[in-house]
């Protein structure tokens, strides 16, 4: 792809376009991947020595704390080819991870309380994974409530794309002091927060399932970047004659 | 000496869906005293603003000397002096230390004639605060005339004027365009305004 | 029966299945009708023009 | 004098007549560091043992109650705005107008900090090294501030976005300051914390007034 191509689809009709195309190629196998992985994970995948089948948690714990990390990560990336550029594309794209990235922080949040109560007696423990996970839910939330507290939408969009910015900066940061706060005074949980010793019948669902979650992810987002760029273009040329079409 | 121009073409602005303005444009050379007329709300704040280059235009582009701003922008607020609606006075300071530490003003004149002019010698070490509208609107005008800048930017400069002021700030816009400089004034009151020759009236 | 009840802690695995199902499901939904209300919301813009 | 130093005093001398702001600062630092063992108990082991996280603790919500003033003043009698039309980059000179915040606003809680670590029994050098945590942790803390400050100086009741905002980015600081501290009265070498509190400060000092003019300008806009 030369970087024409890319301008291309950088435009807002374009890639209102695109992503309304590829909605379904993502949503479609992430849907699918999802219900093979919950099959292999929960059916098929045998039960740990040590866990008994408590662990298939990870199933869905695992996939919704990686995806996201990761979702912060892309929502600052498009934050800054926002701020770069000052494409709408790319600020809509931002804003609207946001409220999916901290739903699955949530998520994961949640299914890591499940698996500490058996686990360890108690839905809350203070150990890093949790902790990071809390502070990324702040963040989040941080975000989308200057975005929703400023009105002019080109506003909103500068001052959360920084705030996306300082937040990626400082998460390597925030998440190195908490593991080394955490290991000064959970030393003893540590051990037990191991990882199980994965074999490759409990690992493939937990890829599928990661994959999965990630398609699906791409598949909302497409849709809501979609009407996010249509939002904000609503009195362009395009966005007329494409209700037009509709009707 | 090569003359100076500002210059805005086709510019049009929104905010989100909704239309400020679109589609002005003019020159403005030295000696050119440009008047932006129009009620309250018809934008004339934030024409004003977007030739400072505080707020971004969305279509069209302002130009000095043929540069976009955006681009010089250090280099073209050696010739600005805005004046907004709020003064740039900290109130807590007195008048002194407000002209002291003014910091667009770099060099300042420092023979306090316009001050005398505007008759505020006699509050020179009172705080801003307590000083009435129409004095600290006076003070905000007088630094402006004695920044020695080329373009003079005032956003309703006779609100809370009274006629002798007028008379004296009207004085000094005909000094300072006879000595080639460049104003830019916004005001719905147009029977004080001197007679000038560019107009744009904003709706 | 065996299968569902996941040792003794069912519970625990199936709650945190149907979350995760009821979280990806809100933000479908939420995905669909925020679009169809986009449409909705610019449809009426350019009545209004 | 140089426009810098000029903007430095003249933010200085403001602070000064605003004195209000800062006193409410110190008050809230002083209160909240002597309620600590008022309700959980004031034995000297005990004391030692949370001194470093309330110093920390107070450190934050001092910063955070006078700092939500940095911008707001100014954006309202029009003085950012000129600011912004300065010939001088404007990174610079938010950085100097932080430092001089920093002088007036957090200056006195280094001095008040001493006097706080001996109300919880600490003694000797470990005085030094609480005053020297606080001197690093407000620096840092006074950057991420006015950061949040300027990203939410549309927004009319900013306080508990700025708290939610500032929470995630000062928490390194917090656990290593209190750390830092703990380390110094347990006399075990305290070299890692103060690494990294320095680290830190020079990370805030050297990307938050850039990222603060620039939030700056698009708040003004």
């Amino acid at each position: 792809m030369n970087l024409k191509q890319i301008y291309k689809y950088g435009s807002p009709p374009n890639y209102f376009k695109l992503s309304l195309k590829a909605e379904n190629w993502f949503l479609i196998p992430g849907f699918v991947l999802i219900i093979i992985g919950c099959l292999g994970g929960l059916f098929i995948a045998p039960p740990d020595y040590q866990m008994g089948d408590a662990y298939r948690i990870i199933y869905f714990h695992v996939p919704s704390a990686y995806l996201s990390m990761s979702a912060y990560a892309y929502m600052a990336g498009a934050a800054l080819v926002g701020i770069v550029w000052r494409s709408n594309v790319a600020f809509s794209v931002a804003k609207s991870i946001a409220p999916f990235g901290a739903s699955l922080t949530f998520l994961a949040l949640v299914t890591g309380m499940l698996w500490g109560k058996p686990m360890w007696g108690t839905a809350w423990v203070w150990d890093a994974r949790l902790t990071s996970q809390f502070v990324l839910l702040l963040l989040f939330l941080g975000y989308i409530l200057l975005h929703l507290s400023i009105r002019e939408q080109r506003k909103a969009d500068l001052a959360t794309s920084v705030l996306a910015l300082v937040g990626v900066i400082n998460l390597p940061i925030i998440h190195y002091s908490v593991v080394w706060w955490s290991t000064l005074h959970q030393a003893s949980t540590i051990s037990k927060l191991s990882s199980p010793s994965i074999t490759g019948d409990m690992l493939w669902p937990l890829l599928v399932m990661i994959f999965g979650y990630g398609f699906f992810f791409w598949g909302v987002i497409c849709r809501v970047a979609a009407s996010e760029i249509l939002k904000r273009e609503k009195r362009s040329k395009w966005a007329k004659e494409y209700i037009k079409r509709l009707k | 000496m090569q003359s100076d121009v500002l210059q805005l073409q086709s510019a049009s602005l929104y905010r989100d869906d909704q239309l400020i303005f679109s589609d002005i444009s003019f020159d403005l050379k030295g000696g050119n005293h440009l008047i932006i007329k129009g009620n309250n709300g018809s934008g004339k704040t934030s024409l004003i603003r977007t030739l400072c280059g505080l707020t971004q235009l969305t279509e069209g582009s302002v130009l000095w000397n043929h540069n976009p701003i955006d681009g010089i922008s250090s280099d073209y607020y050696k010739h600005l002096a805005y004046l907004a609606h709020t003064n740039g006075l900290i109130p807590e300071l007195t008048l002194l230390e407000n002209l002291t530490y003014s910091l667009q003003m770099t060099d300042l004149d420092k023979d306090h004639s316009v001050l005398e002019g505007f008759q505020l010698k006699q509050s020179l070490n009172s705080p801003i605060a307590t000083l009435s509208n129409g004095q600290s609107r006076k003070t905000a005008l007088s630094f402006i005339i004695m920044s020695r800048k080329k373009l003079w930017v005032f956003d309703e400069p006779y609100a809370n004027l009274d006629s002798q002021s007028i008379d004296y700030l009207n004085q000094q816009i005909a000094a300072h365009l006879s000595d080639n400089g460049m104003v830019i004034t916004s005001t719905n009151r147009e029977e004080v305004i001197p007679t000038t020759n560019l107009e744009i009236t904003m709706s | 029966m065996d299968m569902l009840s996941m040792g003794d802690y069912g519970l625990f695995v199936w709650s945190s299945f149907l979350i995760s199902f009821l979280v990806f499901l809100i933000n479908y939904i939420s995905a669909q009708r925020q679009f169809i209300s986009v449409l909705n919301e610019v449809k009426l813009h350019n009545e209004n023009e | 004098m140089n426009i810098y130093q000029q903007l430095f005093l003249r933010d200085l001398r403001v602070s000064m007549k605003r004195w209000s702001d800062l006193l409410t600062g110190i008050i809230m630092f002083i209160l909240v560091a002597f309620i600590f063992p008022l309700i959980a108990g004031s034995d000297k082991d005990f004391m030692h043992r949370i001194i470093g996280p309330v110093i920390l603790l107070s450190s934050l919500l001092a910063s955070l109650i006078s700092m939500q003033n940095i911008f707001k003043p100014d954006l309202n009698n029009g003085s950012l705005e000129q600011l912004v039309l300065s010939t001088h980059s404007l990174s610079g000179l938010i950085f100097f107008k932080i430092l001089s915040y920093w002088v007036s606003s957090s200056l006195p809680l280094v001095v008040v900090s001493s006097l706080i670590a001996s109300a919880y029994f600490v003694t000797g050098i470990d005085i030094v090294m609480v005053m020297l945590t606080v001197l690093l942790a407000t620096t840092t803390l006074v950057n991420i501030n006015s950061l949040a400050a300027a990203l939410t100086l549309g927004v009319r009741y900013p306080g508990a976005l700025m708290t939610l905002i500032l929470f995630p980015l000062s928490l390194p600081i917090l656990i290593f300051g209190s750390k830092a501290i703990e380390y110094s009265i347990l006399g075990m070498d305290i070299s890692g914390p103060f690494y990294f509190l320095t680290g830190m400060m020079l990370l805030s000092f050297s990307l938050g007034p850039i990222a603060t003019a620039f939030a700056i300008r698009i708040s003004i806009d």
